[in-house]
Protein backbone atom coordinates (compact mmCIF):
# COMPACT_ATOMS: atom_id res chain seq x y z
CA UNK A 1 0.00 0.00 0.00
CA UNK A 2 0.79 3.62 -0.82
CA UNK A 3 1.31 6.26 2.33
CA UNK A 4 -1.85 7.70 0.88
CA UNK A 5 -4.12 4.41 1.13
CA UNK A 6 -2.51 2.96 4.68
CA UNK A 7 -2.90 6.64 6.59
CA UNK A 8 -5.93 7.13 4.54
CA UNK A 9 -7.56 3.76 6.28
CA UNK A 10 -6.03 5.02 9.45
CA UNK A 11 -8.11 8.86 9.35
CA UNK A 12 -10.95 7.17 8.53
CA UNK A 13 -11.48 4.94 10.80
CA UNK A 14 -10.25 7.52 13.36
CA UNK A 15 -6.82 6.79 14.12
CA UNK A 16 -6.29 10.28 13.75
CA UNK A 17 -7.27 11.28 16.94
CA UNK A 18 -6.29 8.26 18.61
CA UNK A 19 -2.66 9.59 17.73
CA UNK A 20 -3.44 12.88 18.63
CA UNK A 21 -4.58 11.83 22.11
CA UNK A 22 -1.34 9.79 22.45
CA UNK A 23 1.36 11.91 20.94
CA UNK A 24 0.00 14.99 22.73
CA UNK A 25 1.57 13.27 26.03
CA UNK A 26 5.54 14.37 24.60
CA UNK A 27 4.58 16.51 21.66
CA UNK A 28 3.60 19.46 23.85
CA UNK A 29 6.71 19.05 25.72
CA UNK A 30 8.72 19.72 22.80
CA UNK A 31 6.36 22.20 21.28
CA UNK A 32 6.88 24.10 24.41
CA UNK A 33 10.41 24.42 23.35
CA UNK A 34 9.68 25.99 19.81
CA UNK A 35 11.16 29.77 19.50
CA UNK A 36 7.71 30.59 17.54
CA UNK A 37 7.32 34.74 17.22
CA UNK A 38 4.58 36.39 16.29
CA UNK A 39 4.25 36.13 12.30
CA UNK A 40 5.95 32.98 11.89
CA UNK A 41 5.23 30.84 9.25
CA UNK A 42 5.01 27.06 10.79
CA UNK A 43 5.07 24.19 8.55
CA UNK A 44 4.14 20.57 10.10
CA UNK A 45 5.12 17.65 8.17
CA UNK A 46 2.74 14.81 8.38
CA UNK A 47 0.43 16.59 10.41
CA UNK A 48 -2.68 13.96 10.74
CA UNK A 49 -5.40 15.30 12.88
CA UNK A 50 -3.35 18.79 12.58
CA UNK A 51 -3.41 19.32 16.39
CA UNK A 52 0.26 20.54 16.35
CA UNK A 53 -0.51 23.49 14.41
CA UNK A 54 -3.80 24.04 16.11
CA UNK A 55 -1.60 24.09 19.74
CA UNK A 56 1.01 26.48 17.98
CA UNK A 57 -1.56 29.07 17.30
CA UNK A 58 -3.14 28.35 20.69
CA UNK A 59 0.54 29.84 22.25
CA UNK A 60 2.81 31.63 19.93
CA UNK A 61 0.80 33.97 17.94
CA UNK A 62 2.50 32.01 14.97
CA UNK A 63 1.23 33.86 11.91
CA UNK A 64 0.14 31.14 9.89
CA UNK A 65 0.65 27.58 10.10
CA UNK A 66 0.61 25.03 7.40
CA UNK A 67 -0.09 21.06 8.04
CA UNK A 68 1.10 18.39 5.04
CA UNK A 69 0.28 15.27 4.96
CA UNK A 70 0.13 12.47 1.78
CA UNK A 71 -3.19 11.50 2.96
CA UNK A 72 -6.25 13.41 1.33
CA UNK A 73 -8.34 12.10 3.77
CA UNK A 74 -6.34 12.93 7.19
CA UNK A 75 -5.90 16.62 6.04
CA UNK A 76 -9.72 16.77 5.64
CA UNK A 77 -10.20 16.01 8.85
CA UNK A 78 -7.84 17.81 9.86
CA UNK A 79 -9.11 20.47 8.23
CA UNK A 80 -12.47 19.97 10.15
CA UNK A 81 -11.03 19.90 13.41
CA UNK A 82 -10.67 23.74 13.19
CA UNK A 83 -11.87 26.96 12.25
CA UNK A 84 -8.68 29.17 12.45
CA UNK A 85 -7.88 31.38 9.64
CA UNK A 86 -4.41 30.86 10.15
CA UNK A 87 -4.35 27.20 10.25
CA UNK A 88 -4.86 25.45 6.69
CA UNK A 89 -3.72 22.00 5.06
CA UNK A 90 -2.06 20.65 1.82
CA UNK A 91 -2.16 16.92 0.53
CA UNK A 92 1.63 16.52 -0.36
CA UNK A 93 4.44 13.92 -0.04
CA UNK A 94 7.59 14.36 1.91
CA UNK A 95 10.33 13.86 -0.82
CA UNK A 96 9.08 16.82 -3.16
CA UNK A 97 7.74 20.26 -0.74
CA UNK A 98 5.51 22.41 -2.75
CA UNK A 99 7.07 25.37 -1.05
CA UNK A 100 9.86 28.53 -2.09
CA UNK A 101 12.87 28.23 -0.59
CA UNK A 102 13.66 29.96 2.27
CA UNK A 103 9.84 30.47 2.79
CA UNK A 104 8.92 28.90 6.47
CA UNK A 105 10.63 29.88 9.55
CA UNK A 106 10.09 26.67 11.64
CA UNK A 107 9.42 22.82 10.49
CA UNK A 108 7.55 20.20 13.24
CA UNK A 109 7.43 16.78 12.77
CA UNK A 110 6.33 14.33 14.78
CA UNK A 111 5.61 10.76 14.17
CA UNK A 112 6.18 11.02 10.83
CA UNK A 113 9.53 11.65 9.39
CA UNK A 114 10.84 8.18 8.99
CA UNK A 115 8.10 7.17 6.62
CA UNK A 116 9.48 9.08 3.77
CA UNK A 117 10.74 7.57 1.07
CA UNK A 118 14.37 8.51 0.61
CA UNK A 119 14.83 10.56 4.48
CA UNK A 120 18.29 12.27 3.22
CA UNK A 121 16.23 13.93 0.33
CA UNK A 122 13.39 15.37 2.92
CA UNK A 123 15.95 16.38 5.12
CA UNK A 124 17.22 18.39 1.83
CA UNK A 125 13.69 19.55 1.52
CA UNK A 126 13.47 21.06 4.86
CA UNK A 127 16.84 22.88 4.76
CA UNK A 128 15.66 24.64 1.36
CA UNK A 129 11.91 25.54 2.75
CA UNK A 130 13.81 26.74 6.06
CA UNK A 131 14.83 30.41 6.16
CA UNK A 132 18.38 30.90 7.76
CA UNK A 133 18.02 30.55 11.00
CA UNK A 134 15.01 28.60 11.13
CA UNK A 135 13.94 25.30 13.07
CA UNK A 136 13.39 21.65 12.50
CA UNK A 137 11.88 19.70 15.52
CA UNK A 138 12.14 16.29 14.13
CA UNK A 139 10.22 14.19 17.17
CA UNK A 140 10.03 10.52 16.80
CA UNK A 141 9.07 7.02 19.14
CA UNK A 142 10.28 4.82 16.47
CA UNK A 143 14.11 4.85 16.66
CA UNK A 144 17.19 2.40 17.14
CA UNK A 145 17.71 2.97 20.93
CA UNK A 146 13.86 2.19 21.57
CA UNK A 147 13.78 -1.74 21.13
CA UNK A 148 10.31 -1.43 22.05
CA UNK A 149 9.22 0.21 18.35
CA UNK A 150 11.32 -2.49 16.43
CA UNK A 151 8.19 -4.37 15.79
CA UNK A 152 5.95 -1.83 14.72
CA UNK A 153 7.11 -2.21 11.20
CA UNK A 154 5.16 -5.52 11.27
CA UNK A 155 1.92 -3.97 11.71
CA UNK A 156 2.18 -1.46 8.57
CA UNK A 157 2.76 -1.75 4.58
CA UNK A 158 4.82 1.60 4.08
CA UNK A 159 8.59 1.52 5.11
CA UNK A 160 9.85 2.75 8.47
CA UNK A 161 13.49 4.40 8.63
CA UNK A 162 14.89 3.38 11.81
CA UNK A 163 17.66 5.57 13.04
CA UNK A 164 19.59 5.65 15.85
CA UNK A 165 19.66 8.88 17.86
CA UNK A 166 23.78 9.31 16.46
CA UNK A 167 22.03 9.21 12.75
CA UNK A 168 19.47 11.17 13.19
CA UNK A 169 22.47 13.97 13.97
CA UNK A 170 24.85 12.67 11.05
CA UNK A 171 22.17 12.73 8.87
CA UNK A 172 20.75 16.27 10.02
CA UNK A 173 24.74 17.71 9.64
CA UNK A 174 25.31 16.25 6.25
CA UNK A 175 21.84 18.23 5.03
CA UNK A 176 22.85 21.46 6.33
CA UNK A 177 21.28 20.98 9.37
CA UNK A 178 23.34 22.08 12.85
CA UNK A 179 21.73 20.28 14.89
CA UNK A 180 21.20 22.38 18.62
CA UNK A 181 19.58 19.46 21.01
CA UNK A 182 18.92 16.26 21.08
CA UNK A 183 16.80 14.36 23.89
CA UNK A 184 14.48 11.95 25.17
CA UNK A 185 10.90 13.05 26.30
CA UNK A 186 9.47 10.98 28.28
CA UNK A 187 5.55 10.35 28.56
CA UNK A 188 4.98 10.77 32.06
CA UNK A 189 0.92 10.59 31.56
CA UNK A 190 0.26 7.18 29.98
CA UNK A 191 -0.90 4.97 32.85
CA UNK A 192 0.75 1.80 33.73
CA UNK A 193 -1.33 -0.48 35.36
CA UNK A 194 0.18 -2.38 38.85
CA UNK A 195 2.39 -5.16 38.49
CA UNK A 196 0.01 -7.70 39.06
CA UNK A 197 -2.33 -6.94 35.54
CA UNK A 198 0.83 -7.76 33.62
CA UNK A 199 1.23 -9.51 31.05
CA UNK A 200 -0.95 -6.70 29.34
CA UNK A 201 -1.80 -6.23 25.65
CA UNK A 202 1.46 -6.13 24.17
CA UNK A 203 3.38 -6.33 27.61
CA UNK A 204 4.93 -8.82 28.96
CA UNK A 205 5.63 -7.07 31.70
CA UNK A 206 5.96 -3.57 33.83
CA UNK A 207 9.90 -2.72 33.78
CA UNK A 208 8.87 -2.92 29.83
CA UNK A 209 6.50 -0.42 29.55
CA UNK A 210 8.03 1.70 31.98
CA UNK A 211 11.09 2.01 30.07
CA UNK A 212 9.27 2.82 26.68
CA UNK A 213 7.24 5.34 28.17
CA UNK A 214 9.08 6.85 30.70
CA UNK A 215 12.45 6.74 29.80
CA UNK A 216 12.52 6.20 26.26
CA UNK A 217 9.40 8.66 25.79
CA UNK A 218 9.63 10.47 22.33
CA UNK A 219 13.43 11.39 20.86
CA UNK A 220 14.01 14.83 19.94
CA UNK A 221 16.62 16.49 17.60
CA UNK A 222 16.14 19.92 16.50
CA UNK A 223 18.08 20.92 14.11
CA UNK A 224 18.85 24.97 12.46
CA UNK A 225 19.09 26.14 8.81
CA UNK A 226 21.83 27.82 7.95
CA UNK B 1 -7.36 27.37 1.05
CA UNK B 2 -6.97 31.18 1.24
CA UNK B 3 -4.92 33.07 -2.03
CA UNK B 4 -2.11 34.26 0.67
CA UNK B 5 -0.89 30.58 1.05
CA UNK B 6 0.08 31.08 -3.21
CA UNK B 7 2.72 33.34 -2.06
CA UNK B 8 4.85 30.32 -0.48
CA UNK B 9 3.44 27.50 -2.58
CA UNK B 10 5.31 26.18 -5.39
CA UNK B 11 5.36 23.16 -8.01
CA UNK B 12 6.57 20.06 -6.20
CA UNK B 13 8.70 19.34 -9.08
CA UNK B 14 10.52 22.18 -10.36
CA UNK B 15 9.71 24.41 -7.79
CA UNK B 16 8.26 27.35 -10.17
CA UNK B 17 5.56 29.63 -9.34
CA UNK B 18 2.00 28.39 -9.23
CA UNK B 19 -0.90 30.21 -10.66
CA UNK B 20 -4.45 29.87 -9.61
CA UNK B 21 -6.89 28.83 -12.47
CA UNK B 22 -10.67 28.32 -12.89
CA UNK B 23 -10.73 29.53 -8.86
CA UNK B 24 -14.48 29.20 -7.08
CA UNK B 25 -15.00 30.74 -3.62
CA UNK B 26 -16.54 30.76 -1.00
CA UNK B 27 -16.08 34.68 0.95
CA UNK B 28 -12.03 34.65 0.96
CA UNK B 29 -11.71 30.75 0.58
CA UNK B 30 -10.80 29.28 -2.77
CA UNK B 31 -13.13 25.71 -2.59
CA UNK B 32 -11.92 24.83 -5.84
CA UNK B 33 -10.05 25.24 -9.45
CA UNK B 34 -6.26 23.97 -9.98
CA UNK B 35 -2.95 25.56 -9.52
CA UNK B 36 -1.02 25.63 -12.68
CA UNK B 37 3.14 25.62 -12.75
CA UNK B 38 3.95 28.88 -15.06
CA UNK B 39 6.83 26.64 -15.70
CA UNK B 40 6.19 23.05 -16.62
CA UNK B 41 2.56 23.47 -16.96
CA UNK B 42 1.25 20.16 -14.98
CA UNK B 43 -1.80 21.59 -12.52
CA UNK B 44 -3.07 20.31 -8.96
CA UNK B 45 -6.06 20.57 -7.79
CA UNK B 46 -7.87 22.09 -5.29
CA UNK B 47 -10.69 19.93 -3.71
CA UNK B 48 -12.70 20.75 -1.23
CA UNK B 49 -10.95 23.77 -0.18
CA UNK B 50 -7.43 21.60 0.04
CA UNK B 51 -4.68 21.65 -2.76
CA UNK B 52 -3.60 18.77 -3.77
CA UNK B 53 0.33 19.06 -4.37
CA UNK B 54 1.41 15.60 -4.47
CA UNK B 55 4.03 14.99 -7.73
CA UNK B 56 1.39 13.67 -10.48
CA UNK B 57 2.46 9.94 -10.34
CA UNK B 58 1.66 9.80 -6.25
CA UNK B 59 -1.75 11.28 -7.22
CA UNK B 60 -2.60 9.10 -9.83
CA UNK B 61 -2.01 6.18 -7.16
CA UNK B 62 -5.93 6.90 -6.05
CA UNK B 63 -7.67 3.58 -6.47
CA UNK B 64 -10.22 5.23 -9.23
CA UNK C 1 32.58 44.05 45.75
CA UNK C 2 33.54 42.79 42.19
CA UNK C 3 32.44 39.70 40.99
CA UNK C 4 36.08 38.37 42.40
CA UNK C 5 35.68 38.98 45.64
CA UNK C 6 31.73 37.97 45.85
CA UNK C 7 32.64 34.76 44.91
CA UNK C 8 35.78 33.90 46.16
CA UNK C 9 33.69 34.45 49.37
CA UNK C 10 31.05 32.24 48.27
CA UNK C 11 33.72 29.51 47.31
CA UNK C 12 35.53 29.97 50.37
CA UNK C 13 32.53 29.01 52.66
CA UNK C 14 30.96 26.63 50.64
CA UNK C 15 28.30 27.74 48.60
CA UNK C 16 30.28 26.46 45.24
CA UNK C 17 28.93 23.26 46.80
CA UNK C 18 25.60 24.04 47.64
CA UNK C 19 24.88 25.66 44.27
CA UNK C 20 25.98 22.49 42.48
CA UNK C 21 23.75 20.14 44.62
CA UNK C 22 20.51 22.44 43.89
CA UNK C 23 21.12 23.26 40.40
CA UNK C 24 21.88 19.67 39.26
CA UNK C 25 18.57 19.57 39.47
CA UNK C 26 17.38 21.08 36.65
CA UNK C 27 20.97 21.44 35.16
CA UNK C 28 21.09 17.56 34.63
CA UNK C 29 17.81 17.77 32.35
CA UNK C 30 19.42 20.46 30.35
CA UNK C 31 22.94 19.04 29.84
CA UNK C 32 21.61 16.12 28.34
CA UNK C 33 20.09 17.83 24.97
CA UNK C 34 23.30 18.81 24.04
CA UNK C 35 24.73 17.32 20.95
CA UNK C 36 28.47 17.26 22.39
CA UNK C 37 30.16 14.94 19.96
CA UNK C 38 33.35 12.80 20.61
CA UNK C 39 36.04 14.89 20.49
CA UNK C 40 34.35 18.31 21.14
CA UNK C 41 35.40 20.96 22.85
CA UNK C 42 33.19 22.71 25.40
CA UNK C 43 33.36 25.72 27.32
CA UNK C 44 31.59 26.65 30.73
CA UNK C 45 31.16 30.06 31.39
CA UNK C 46 30.95 30.87 35.31
CA UNK C 47 31.45 27.16 36.25
CA UNK C 48 31.47 27.46 39.69
CA UNK C 49 31.99 24.00 41.56
CA UNK C 50 32.82 22.95 37.75
CA UNK C 51 29.84 20.33 37.98
CA UNK C 52 28.79 20.71 34.55
CA UNK C 53 32.14 20.27 32.56
CA UNK C 54 32.63 16.77 34.84
CA UNK C 55 28.84 15.59 33.54
CA UNK C 56 29.92 16.45 30.18
CA UNK C 57 33.09 14.45 30.10
CA UNK C 58 31.46 11.61 31.81
CA UNK C 59 28.22 11.00 29.67
CA UNK C 60 29.49 12.34 26.14
CA UNK C 61 33.17 11.61 25.78
CA UNK C 62 33.95 15.35 25.18
CA UNK C 63 37.30 16.07 23.75
CA UNK C 64 38.00 18.73 26.61
CA UNK C 65 36.43 20.52 28.53
CA UNK C 66 37.50 24.16 30.18
CA UNK C 67 35.47 25.88 32.69
CA UNK C 68 35.85 29.83 33.06
CA UNK C 69 35.29 31.76 36.01
CA UNK C 70 36.30 35.11 37.27
CA UNK C 71 36.30 34.38 40.90
CA UNK C 72 40.41 32.33 41.64
CA UNK C 73 38.94 30.47 44.45
CA UNK C 74 36.05 28.88 42.57
CA UNK C 75 38.34 27.92 39.72
CA UNK C 76 40.65 26.42 42.55
CA UNK C 77 38.03 24.46 44.32
CA UNK C 78 36.52 23.09 40.79
CA UNK C 79 40.18 21.88 40.31
CA UNK C 80 40.44 20.22 43.22
CA UNK C 81 37.18 18.40 42.54
CA UNK C 82 38.25 16.26 40.10
CA UNK C 83 41.31 14.63 38.24
CA UNK C 84 40.00 14.03 34.52
CA UNK C 85 43.18 15.04 32.43
CA UNK C 86 40.62 16.52 30.08
CA UNK C 87 39.48 19.03 32.42
CA UNK C 88 40.38 22.30 33.50
CA UNK C 89 39.83 25.61 34.37
CA UNK C 90 40.82 28.82 33.26
CA UNK C 91 40.48 32.45 35.52
CA UNK C 92 38.75 34.68 33.18
CA UNK C 93 35.96 37.33 33.00
CA UNK C 94 32.73 37.17 30.82
CA UNK C 95 33.62 40.72 29.08
CA UNK C 96 36.42 40.04 27.05
CA UNK C 97 37.28 35.81 26.94
CA UNK C 98 40.52 34.48 26.22
CA UNK C 99 39.43 31.90 23.70
CA UNK C 100 40.47 32.07 20.23
CA UNK C 101 37.68 32.75 17.60
CA UNK C 102 35.57 29.82 16.19
CA UNK C 103 37.62 27.42 18.68
CA UNK C 104 34.62 26.16 21.01
CA UNK C 105 31.77 23.38 20.36
CA UNK C 106 29.51 24.43 22.18
CA UNK C 107 29.36 26.81 25.31
CA UNK C 108 27.28 26.50 28.55
CA UNK C 109 26.47 28.67 31.17
CA UNK C 110 24.02 27.82 33.91
CA UNK C 111 23.16 30.91 36.56
CA UNK C 112 25.84 32.93 35.52
CA UNK C 113 25.47 34.88 32.26
CA UNK C 114 23.03 37.57 33.90
CA UNK C 115 26.57 39.01 36.06
CA UNK C 116 27.76 39.82 32.68
CA UNK C 117 29.20 43.49 33.28
CA UNK C 118 27.73 43.76 29.52
CA UNK C 119 25.44 40.61 28.87
CA UNK C 120 25.44 42.19 24.92
CA UNK C 121 29.11 42.09 24.55
CA UNK C 122 29.47 38.63 26.25
CA UNK C 123 26.63 37.54 23.80
CA UNK C 124 29.15 38.68 20.92
CA UNK C 125 32.34 37.22 22.47
CA UNK C 126 30.51 33.60 23.19
CA UNK C 127 29.59 33.98 18.87
CA UNK C 128 32.94 34.98 18.54
CA UNK C 129 34.24 32.07 20.21
CA UNK C 130 31.81 29.34 18.97
CA UNK C 131 32.67 27.60 15.55
CA UNK C 132 29.72 27.73 13.32
CA UNK C 133 26.77 25.37 14.11
CA UNK C 134 28.36 25.16 17.65
CA UNK C 135 25.66 25.75 20.42
CA UNK C 136 24.91 28.10 23.50
CA UNK C 137 23.17 26.37 26.01
CA UNK C 138 22.30 29.24 28.63
CA UNK C 139 20.57 28.75 31.61
CA UNK C 140 19.05 30.94 34.15
CA UNK C 141 16.67 30.67 37.63
CA UNK C 142 17.17 34.56 37.39
CA UNK C 143 14.62 36.17 34.84
CA UNK C 144 11.66 38.70 34.60
CA UNK C 145 9.33 35.44 34.34
CA UNK C 146 10.54 34.14 37.63
CA UNK C 147 9.01 37.01 40.11
CA UNK C 148 9.97 34.82 42.96
CA UNK C 149 14.06 35.64 42.01
CA UNK C 150 13.34 39.51 41.78
CA UNK C 151 14.63 39.84 45.29
CA UNK C 152 17.47 38.22 44.88
CA UNK C 153 19.59 41.06 43.79
CA UNK C 154 18.99 42.31 47.24
CA UNK C 155 21.57 39.62 48.65
CA UNK C 156 24.33 40.26 45.98
CA UNK C 157 26.95 43.25 45.82
CA UNK C 158 26.92 42.22 41.56
CA UNK C 159 24.73 43.84 39.67
CA UNK C 160 22.23 41.31 37.89
CA UNK C 161 20.54 41.68 34.73
CA UNK C 162 16.85 40.87 34.83
CA UNK C 163 15.82 40.03 31.38
CA UNK C 164 12.78 38.21 30.04
CA UNK C 165 12.10 35.39 27.92
CA UNK C 166 11.63 37.56 24.64
CA UNK C 167 14.73 39.60 25.60
CA UNK C 168 16.80 36.30 25.68
CA UNK C 169 15.66 35.88 22.64
CA UNK C 170 16.20 39.54 21.26
CA UNK C 171 19.76 39.81 22.49
CA UNK C 172 20.39 36.30 21.23
CA UNK C 173 19.52 37.34 17.46
CA UNK C 174 21.38 40.58 17.99
CA UNK C 175 24.68 38.90 18.64
CA UNK C 176 24.36 36.32 15.69
CA UNK C 177 22.69 33.47 17.76
CA UNK C 178 19.98 31.72 15.62
CA UNK C 179 17.40 30.75 18.93
CA UNK C 180 16.95 27.31 18.50
CA UNK C 181 15.09 26.86 21.83
CA UNK C 182 13.37 28.13 25.04
CA UNK C 183 11.61 26.74 27.67
CA UNK C 184 11.38 26.47 30.93
CA UNK C 185 12.68 22.96 32.98
CA UNK C 186 11.04 22.06 36.25
CA UNK C 187 12.97 21.31 38.91
CA UNK C 188 10.84 18.41 40.50
CA UNK C 189 13.39 17.43 43.26
CA UNK C 190 13.55 20.04 45.81
CA UNK C 191 11.37 18.51 48.73
CA UNK C 192 8.42 20.90 49.00
CA UNK C 193 6.81 21.01 52.77
CA UNK C 194 3.05 19.95 53.61
CA UNK C 195 0.57 23.42 53.57
CA UNK C 196 0.76 23.18 57.51
CA UNK C 197 4.23 23.85 57.65
CA UNK C 198 4.30 27.52 55.60
CA UNK C 199 5.26 30.07 56.31
CA UNK C 200 9.00 28.82 56.01
CA UNK C 201 11.89 30.08 55.12
CA UNK C 202 11.69 32.61 52.48
CA UNK C 203 8.00 31.49 51.65
CA UNK C 204 5.13 32.53 52.34
CA UNK C 205 2.53 29.99 50.98
CA UNK C 206 3.38 26.49 49.08
CA UNK C 207 1.61 27.70 45.87
CA UNK C 208 4.72 29.97 45.77
CA UNK C 209 7.12 27.35 46.40
CA UNK C 210 5.64 25.03 43.44
CA UNK C 211 5.36 27.58 41.22
CA UNK C 212 8.53 28.99 41.72
CA UNK C 213 9.99 25.33 41.47
CA UNK C 214 7.82 22.93 39.70
CA UNK C 215 6.43 25.38 37.35
CA UNK C 216 9.12 28.09 36.58
CA UNK C 217 12.24 26.07 36.97
CA UNK C 218 14.99 27.11 34.64
CA UNK C 219 15.13 29.24 31.67
CA UNK C 220 17.44 27.73 29.38
CA UNK C 221 17.77 29.48 26.30
CA UNK C 222 19.33 27.42 22.93
CA UNK C 223 21.14 29.52 20.26
CA UNK C 224 23.32 28.46 17.33
CA UNK C 225 26.30 30.07 16.21
CA UNK C 226 26.12 30.80 12.44
CA UNK D 1 46.87 23.65 32.89
CA UNK D 2 48.29 21.33 29.93
CA UNK D 3 50.25 22.90 26.76
CA UNK D 4 47.49 21.95 24.76
CA UNK D 5 45.14 24.85 26.43
CA UNK D 6 47.63 27.26 24.54
CA UNK D 7 45.88 26.00 20.82
CA UNK D 8 42.85 28.13 21.87
CA UNK D 9 43.71 30.62 24.68
CA UNK D 10 44.26 33.85 24.31
CA UNK D 11 44.88 37.35 24.94
CA UNK D 12 41.61 38.96 26.40
CA UNK D 13 42.48 42.38 25.41
CA UNK D 14 43.39 41.57 21.76
CA UNK D 15 42.83 38.51 21.06
CA UNK D 16 46.34 37.62 20.01
CA UNK D 17 48.30 34.51 20.61
CA UNK D 18 49.96 33.96 24.09
CA UNK D 19 53.04 32.31 24.20
CA UNK D 20 54.37 30.33 27.95
CA UNK D 21 57.34 31.51 29.23
CA UNK D 22 59.44 30.49 32.61
CA UNK D 23 57.20 27.26 32.96
CA UNK D 24 57.96 24.72 35.75
CA UNK D 25 56.24 21.34 35.08
CA UNK D 26 54.80 18.31 37.05
CA UNK D 27 55.01 16.16 34.56
CA UNK D 28 52.45 17.27 31.93
CA UNK D 29 50.76 19.95 33.78
CA UNK D 30 52.41 24.00 33.49
CA UNK D 31 52.15 24.42 37.24
CA UNK D 32 53.62 28.21 37.08
CA UNK D 33 54.60 30.82 34.58
CA UNK D 34 53.81 33.52 32.49
CA UNK D 35 51.43 33.94 29.43
CA UNK D 36 53.24 36.70 27.27
CA UNK D 37 51.02 38.58 24.25
CA UNK D 38 53.02 38.06 21.19
CA UNK D 39 51.25 41.34 20.41
CA UNK D 40 50.79 43.81 23.27
CA UNK D 41 53.25 42.16 25.62
CA UNK D 42 50.51 42.29 28.73
CA UNK D 43 51.30 39.15 31.03
CA UNK D 44 49.26 36.80 32.65
CA UNK D 45 50.26 34.56 35.25
CA UNK D 46 49.71 30.50 35.92
CA UNK D 47 49.17 30.28 39.02
CA UNK D 48 49.00 26.90 41.31
CA UNK D 49 48.53 25.66 37.90
CA UNK D 50 45.70 27.66 36.70
CA UNK D 51 46.47 30.71 34.42
CA UNK D 52 44.41 34.16 35.33
CA UNK D 53 43.58 35.53 32.07
CA UNK D 54 41.29 38.41 33.70
CA UNK D 55 42.14 41.83 31.84
CA UNK D 56 44.89 43.55 34.10
CA UNK D 57 42.59 46.22 35.58
CA UNK D 58 40.59 42.95 37.47
CA UNK D 59 43.05 41.50 38.18
CA UNK D 60 44.78 44.02 39.83
CA UNK D 61 41.38 44.79 42.19
CA UNK D 62 42.70 41.87 44.11
CA UNK D 63 42.79 43.02 48.26
CA UNK D 64 46.22 42.78 49.04
N1 LIG E 1 5.80 10.43 2.52
C1 LIG E 1 4.86 11.10 3.18
N2 LIG E 1 4.50 12.32 2.76
C2 LIG E 1 3.55 13.04 3.44
N3 LIG E 1 2.94 12.58 4.56
C3 LIG E 1 3.27 11.38 5.00
C4 LIG E 1 4.25 10.58 4.35
N4 LIG E 1 4.38 9.43 5.05
C5 LIG E 1 3.51 9.48 6.08
N5 LIG E 1 2.84 10.67 6.06
C6 LIG E 1 1.81 11.11 7.03
O1 LIG E 1 2.43 11.20 8.30
C7 LIG E 1 1.45 10.94 9.29
C8 LIG E 1 2.06 9.99 10.29
S1 LIG E 1 1.04 9.69 11.69
C9 LIG E 1 1.42 11.08 12.75
C10 LIG E 1 0.40 12.16 12.66
C11 LIG E 1 0.61 13.34 13.62
N6 LIG E 1 1.83 14.06 13.35
C12 LIG E 1 0.57 12.89 15.05
O2 LIG E 1 1.51 13.16 15.80
O3 LIG E 1 -0.41 12.25 15.46
C13 LIG E 1 0.23 10.37 8.61
O4 LIG E 1 -0.82 11.30 8.69
C14 LIG E 1 0.70 10.10 7.20
O5 LIG E 1 -0.31 10.30 6.22
N1 LIG F 1 31.75 38.57 34.95
C1 LIG F 1 32.07 37.31 35.28
N2 LIG F 1 33.09 36.69 34.68
C2 LIG F 1 33.42 35.41 35.01
N3 LIG F 1 32.76 34.69 35.94
C3 LIG F 1 31.74 35.29 36.58
C4 LIG F 1 31.34 36.60 36.28
N4 LIG F 1 30.30 36.91 37.07
C5 LIG F 1 30.03 35.82 37.82
N5 LIG F 1 30.90 34.85 37.53
C6 LIG F 1 30.95 33.50 38.12
O1 LIG F 1 29.73 32.84 37.84
C7 LIG F 1 29.41 31.92 38.88
C8 LIG F 1 27.94 32.10 39.22
S1 LIG F 1 27.37 30.93 40.39
C9 LIG F 1 26.97 29.53 39.36
C10 LIG F 1 28.05 28.48 39.37
C11 LIG F 1 27.73 27.21 38.58
N6 LIG F 1 27.56 27.46 37.15
C12 LIG F 1 26.51 26.51 39.14
O2 LIG F 1 25.55 26.24 38.40
O3 LIG F 1 26.47 26.21 40.34
C13 LIG F 1 30.34 32.22 40.04
O4 LIG F 1 31.25 31.17 40.20
C14 LIG F 1 31.01 33.52 39.64
O5 LIG F 1 32.33 33.64 40.09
Amino acid sequence: MSVREEFDEWATDGRDRGMEERHWHTAKHALARMPVESGDIVLDLGCGSGYAGRAIRDTNDAGRVYGLDGSPEMASNATEYTDDPRVAFVVGDFGSLPFETNSIDHVWSMEAFYYAADPHETLEEIARVLAPGGTFYCAVNYYEENVHSHEWQEFITVEMTRWSREQYREAFRNAGLSVAAQDNIPDREITIPNEAEFPIDDWENREAMVERYREYGTLLTVGVAT
Amino acid sequence: MKESLLEILCCPLDKHELELEDAEYDGDEVVSGDLACSDCGETYPIEDGIPNLLPPDMREETPA
